[in-house]
């Protein structure tokens, strides 16, 4: 997209959302609520991707990121937490410790300051097509991700299978001969 | 807007990530300021994609949020299932709780 | 002849191996064993010295083409620039000799240990083979290997078997000796990064500015790491709590063999390798050498524990070894030289006495006991001649030894204060000894005996053999010292030409 | 397109994981049992002695799947662990020896099919020419072990495995936040490409650089990243920790040498000051928490630490680096192994504490004598194999033009220091006396027959490592070329 003043409110509007949404995300008391930032992050997140001209990118963030990271986090709060419960504050040393952690991390990456060629779109650049993607990603040679693409299959496979062997309900003192894997419940 | 704008959002949110890390105790909350880590991450690299110079690979800014977020998604539904774990044996998923391991 | 050589550290290690499948309640058999063991090394050492003697090896060799006898050179680890180097010189069989002979009377003086008596010599045995792999590397990463052998069995030893604090004195003693090797990996990393090799006659041979310059601190490094095992001050301490607690054949070989480790590394791995470094840096160890003389026999004097008397002697002695290396003189190295072989004679024959003493009063402590003349004479009499050659009566092999370095001390340029100073120093320890030899002697043997209920007889036949042998290997050394003092005058040629340089 | 031969390997490792996977689902209870154990532990072997015998003279790819003859090594120490970690979980897959509070493993099969995925991501890291196959790799080698953590029923497994979880993801985090970085520094991930663009006048570079050192940092618990790692050795079963203890780390130093050594060439100088930080600390601080330890699992966590630190001091080193850290880390994962198999066989009645231990070569003198090997190896004393391989990693740092001689003094006073506390389990086992109250309460020690072969076996690898220079030089053939 071209850099206009348009641009230029939508970012500081998005960037507001995203920082404003995060932070509540990591101080908020209620899990729930917490979680329910964190989505606002995200969404803020893939409307500036959108402005980025990522359109891909923002569809996974809302598709894959909200809708199966989030969902999974919101799960698990529902599931171990009572609603509404409230948990203690995190000690003043941890709170000291926190601040200046993230202040020495930040301070490291601003730190930087971008090289001049970084500054400017470049005026040839043209949009990622999802079919370059996909080209990509099933590219065998030097240029292409075929390795990783195939390699995640099985990181997904087997996360998903121990997700379920341990997720499932286990009786006390039973042995494995009783037991299923539980490859087929992912 | 610029790179630099782009860059210092996602340095920001990183260290709020970090900050959630260290101050929070519930486990999923923990791995919730994991998650705006991730994020920051995400930002870097389209906004490095939008930026690039002339020559540079801008696909792996489409690519690289993909494995991204495809880790995440496998790392988060393992944090689920021990977490489910944990709590039907524990009914507890505060970090400081977890003292059972301790010198 | 080579393959002869290696028999040295094969054989214990062969015997080490082959006790671990006897069943440990055939003590005959695990004694028998030992002693075929340790005689059969004693055979290959002297068959070495004798074919040493009559080959051409006796005559000096050069300094630049040095050759050593039986030598034998294979790749071993070579990646890194290691090769399983080794060989002979006449110094080197002079200390085995010391060593197999000292070996011999400790296994002779074990015969009546009987708790975990396999455990006992398998360690012994891989102590053994630790010190002859020592002897015979020229390799400066095998000798290392070799050195650090010898020092887990040292700690096995004493913490099972000794007594006392015996597991912290074992604690003490190796982290102390470690300590050693941690200088010694320095020293050793920086000649790797100088030369990329290990190969001690190449590095002695290596005359590169990049050694010079990294020996000015790698030199001290090893000195000072081989010095720890030479119980140099202010390194010393482990050394008379790790005598006083090990049981007696380890002290005698610890204090006979074991701390020579450390004359014979700063000889062969410091002097030798890097010169320059030793004429830079010899001042400080003088003074240190000076201080472990004077100190050792001062606190020497203070001691009731034989046990901690003899050690804190030991270290009084064997600073007058390393006196005499600091000297960097021809004399000074020989008679440094014929210390080690003296002082190993000397103090071995010396803690023997203390066990069979021990094993009769069942106490330590010279207030404890006096009069043994009249119930165990031969004891006695063993002991007082033990008494002379601590001392360093004519006649004794240290005479021979410490007259040689007090010689080095004053011969040559009479500007050097310090080197003045210091020998005037180390020649007035030998009242200090007398004082306290005379003492101990006085106290033990003579004056009333002190009847603490224990019933005692003389030394059974198994306890006087290694008793003569040893006191016969210091006269005999003291009376005729000449091959003796022809070979280690011959090996050392290298050393001192390399001085020169 | 012709596959490298290279590259056999890894398509037979993961075949071997959708075989046990099948026969886990399919198979009856008894073929099972016998299929999932023996065939995964035989085809790791097998895999192994294949990854000896393909390995490469020179670099083989397909696609931007590379082959690097000096990785060959490293993929025979990941299997070997495998393998090793297999065999070690044999009394938690069965009935026989139920281990003192830990019970069995929620299901053997899915255990073992988690090993060799992990260790399929190991060689994917090794093989990775590019930051995202890279990425995927280390993430595929570590997802399955936070699975694999909380395996055992009890309380503390999952505990450990949270914490482990916790971990992996902030390290995680911060590699991809790294690798973002590196691509904007140098426009994009291939490596070939990195390595000319990332240059040390990049600032961003620094940035991506120094946080996926900080996520390779936590994978291999160097200090100040090393948090929770005594509580993960804690928690987690037996072969879980051995396995994290040995073929984790080295998957974590094989990725940490393919950046060095290639995106980061150029960086030099300014790494190795940061190799040298982390040396020291980590060095220090595992020396000083392993002093404290009384419980045994705790002990390794801390040892390990301070094993890291000295891996990373050979690497502010020259080429020496490559090969050395190789022979020390197959060394490192036989001694590993050698102790966690005997604590575990002691596991088998009794919690693993020190005090357990005392008077242990009366008890077992095979396990005593084991015990103590491992402790010397690990702790560098000749003639095991430990002693080069320690040796090897100073010398490495003592290269001309890489001169660090006050880290190598550091590092061998360190040494010393950690054999004071391998030395107090020496002493524990051989020489304290048992109290009553240590013994009176466990019952005769247990050892399966394989597991006595197999401790047998890796007790006669490590002296031969020692002793008999071909495998070292086989590495460093390896390495040279």
């Amino acid at each position: 997209m071209e850099a206009t003043l348009t641009t230029d409110i939508l970012f500081y509007l998005f960037s507001a959302a995203i920082l404003g949404c995060g932070l509540m995300a990591v101080t908020v008391k209620n899990l729930l609520h917490s979680a329910i930032a964190l989505m606002g992050c995200l969404f803020g997140t893939a409307g500036l991707f959108l402005l980025l001209d990522h359109e891909f990118v923002a569809l996974m963030q809302i598709l894959v990121y909200i809708g199966g990271v989030v969902i999974f986090i919101i799960y698990a709060v529902l599931l171990t937490t009572h609603l509404g419960t409230r948990y203690l504050p995190a000690s003043t040393l941890k709170y000291i410790s926190g601040v200046t952690l993230a202040a020495i991390v930040l301070g490291l990456v601003l730190h930087i300051d971008p090289q001049a060629t970084h500054t400017a779109v470049n005026p040839d650049r043209t949009a990622t097509t999802i079919d370059a993607i996909g080209y990509r990603l099933l590219d065998g040679s030097t240029n292409g991700f075929l390795i990783p693409f195939e390699v995640i299959s099985v990181l997904l496979l087997s996360a998903m299978i121990g997700a379920a062997t341990i997720a499932k309900h286990q009786k006390p003192g039973a042995t494995n001969d009783e037991d299923e894997t539980g490859g087929s419940a992912s | 807007m610029n790179l630099t704008a782009c860059l210092s959002l996602s340095a920001i949110l990183f260290s709020f990530g970090i900050f959630g890390l260290m101050t929070r105790r519930k486990i999923i909350a923990m791995l919730l300021a994991i998650e705006l880590m991730l994020n920051a991450a995400l930002i870097n690299c389209v906004a490095f994609a939008y930026y690039a110079p002339a020559g540079a690979d801008t696909d792996v800014g489409s690519i690289l949020p993909i494995f991204i977020v495809a880790i995440t998604s496998a790392e988060m539904a393992v944090a689920l299932a021990v977490i489910v774990a944990m709590y039907r044996k524990r009914k507890v998923i505060d970090i400081e709780r977890l003292e059972d391991l301790h010198d | 002849m080579p393959f002869l050589l290696n028999c040295t550290w094969i054989l214990p290690t062969l015997i080490a191996l082959s006790l671990m499948f006897v069943p440990k309640q055939k003590v005959g058999v695990i004694r028998g064993m030992s002693v075929a063991g340790v005689l059969g090394i004693l055979a290959l050492v002297v068959s070495l010295i004798i074919a040493f003697l009559a080959g051409d090896y006796a005559s000096p060799v050069g300094s630049a083409e040095t050759t050593l006898a039986f030598s034998y050179r294979t790749p071993w680890f070579e990646a890194i620039g290691n090769q399983f180097y080794t060989g002979v010189d006449g110094f080197s069989l002079l200390m085995m000799l010391m060593a197999s002979i000292i070996a011999l009377c400790g296994v002779l003086v074990s015969w009546t240990i009987t708790d975990r008596c396999k455990e006992f010599f398998i360690l012994l045995f891989i102590l053994l083979a630790g010190t002859f792999g020592c002897f015979i590397s020229f390799d400066l990463l095998t000798f290392f290997l070799f050195n650090e052998i010898t020092l887990i069995p040292t700690y096995l030893l004493i913490a099972i078997f000794g007594s006392g604090k015996k597991e912290f004195a074992a604690m003490k003693l190796n982290l102390m000796l470690f300590g050693g090797s941690a200088l010694i990996i320095l020293g050793m990393a920086g000649t790797y990064s100088a030369t990329g090799s290990f190969d001690m006659i190449a590095i002695a041979n290596n005359q590169s500015e990049t050694l010079g310059s990294i020996a000015m601190w790698a030199f001290p490094a090893l000195f000072m790491g081989f010095g720890i095992l030479g119980s140099v001050f202010p390194f010393h301490t482990w050394s008379p709590v790790g005598h006083a607690s090990a049981p007696t054949a380890i002290s005698m070989f610890l204090a006979g063999v074991h701390m020579k480790l450390g004359g014979y590394g700063c000889l062969r791995a410091a002097i030798y390798l890097m010169p320059e470094g030793a004429q830079e840096w010899m001042p400080l160890f003088m003074v240190l050498a000076t201080i472990s003389v004077v100190y050792g026999a001062f606190i020497a004097i203070r001691q009731r524990d034989l046990k901690y008397i003899n050690a804190y002697a030991s270290i009084s002695h064997v600073g007058l070894v390393t006196f005499g290396f600091a000297t960097l003189t021809a004399v000074g190295l020989k008679g440094g030289v014929l210390q080690m072989i003296s002082h190993g004679f000397v103090t071995a024959v010396v803690f023997a006495l203390i066990g069979c003493i021990y094993g009769r009063t069942h106490t330590r402590n010279i207030d404890e006991m006096g009069g043994l003349m009249k119930k165990i004479p031969f004891l006695s009499v063993c002991f007082v001649l033990a008494g002379f050659a601590v001392v360093g009566m004519p006649g004794t092999s240290s005479f021979v030894a410490e007259l040689t370095i007090f010689i080095a001390g004053f011969s040559g340029s009479l500007d050097d204060t310090l080197r003045l100073v210091c020998g005037a120093l180390c020649i007035s320890s030998i009242v200090i000894t007398a004082v306290y030899v005379l003492r101990t002697v006085n106290s033990v043997v003579h004056g009333p005996l002190v009847d603490n209920g224990h019933e005692f007889t003389d030394a059974r036949f198994i306890e006087k053999v290694p008793l003569i042998i040893l006191l016969t290997c210091i006269f005999a050394m003291g009376l005729f010292p000449g091959w003796i003092i022809e070979l280690a005058e011959q090996s050392l040629t290298p050393v001192v030409t390399n001085l020169g340089r | 397109m012709t596959l490298p031969t290279a590259l056999w390997t890894d398509i037979a490792l993961g075949s071997l994981a959708c075989i046990i996977l099948l026969s886990e689902s399919l198979l009856g209870p008894r073929l099972r049992k016998a299929i999932v154990f023996h065939g995964a532990w035989i085809g790791l072997v097998l895999i192994g002695i294949l990854t000896v015998c393909t390995a490469p003279e020179s670099e083989q790819a397909i696609g931007n799947y590379l082959i690097r003859p000096w990785t060959i090594p490293f993929r025979l120490c990941f299997c070997i662990a495998g393998a090793l970690s297999v065999l070690l979980s044999r009394n938690l897959l069965s009935g026989t020896g139920h281990t003192h509070r830990r019970g069995l493993l929620v299901s053997g099969g899915v255990h073992i099919f988690l090993i060799i995925c992990s260790t399929l991501g190991m060689f994917v890291v090794t093989g990775a020419q590019d930051l995202i196959t890279f990425l995927v790799g280390i993430e595929l080698a570590t997802i399955p072990l936070y699975v694999q953590a909380a395996m055992l029923r009890d309380d503390f497994s999952s505990e450990a495995s949270a914490k482990y979880l916790i971990i992996g993801s902030l390290s995680t985090a911060f590699t991809v936040f790294g690798i973002s970085y590196l691509y904007g520094a140098g426009n994009s991930v291939h490596f070939d490409t990195l390595a000319q663009t990332l240059t040390a006048d990049k600032h961003f570079a620094w940035v991506g650089v120094i946080f996926v050192l900080a996520g390779i940092g936590f994978k291999l618990s160097a200090a100040p990243f090393h948090m929770w790692a005594p509580d993960i050795y804690d928690g987690a079963p037996p072969p879980v920790t051995a396995y994290i203890a040995s073929s984790s780390k080295a998957a974590g130093l094989a990725g940490l040498i393919l950046l060095v050594y290639g995106p980061f060439q150029q960086l030099g100088a300014d790494l190795e000051n940061i190799f040298m930080f982390l040396a020291i600390i980590s060095m220090t601080i595992g020396n000083l928490g392993a002093l404290r330890q009384k419980r045994f699992n705790r002990f390794m966590a801390w040892s390990s630490v301070a094993q890291i630190g000295f891996v990373l001091m050979a690497l502010t080193g020259g080429d020496l680096a490559i090969p050395s850290i190789a022979f020390y880390l197959l060394v490192y994962i036989i001694g590993n192994f050698i102790a966690f198999f005997v604590v575990n066989c002691l596991a088998s009645n009794r919690p693993e504490t020190f005090s357990n231990m005392r008077g242990l070569s009366k008890q077992s003198p095979l396990l005593a004598l084991c015990l103590l090997i491992s402790m010397f190896s690990l702790a560098g004393i000749p003639p095991l194999g430990g002693f080069f391989g320690k040796f090897e990693l100073f010398l490495a740092a003592a290269q001309p033009g890489h001169e660090h001689f006050y880290l190598i003094l550091f590092a061998a006073i360190n040494a010393v220091v950690s054999l004071y506390y391998y030395m107090i389990v020496v002493k524990d086992i051989y020489i304290t006396e048992p109290t009553h109250a240590d013994n009176s309460t466990c019952p005769a020690i247990a050892i399966l027959p394989s597991q006595r072969l197999t401790l047998v076996v890796l007790v006669i690898a490590i002296i031969v490592l020692g002793v008999w220079p071909a495998a070292h030089s086989w590495i460093f053939t390896l390495a040279g070329s």
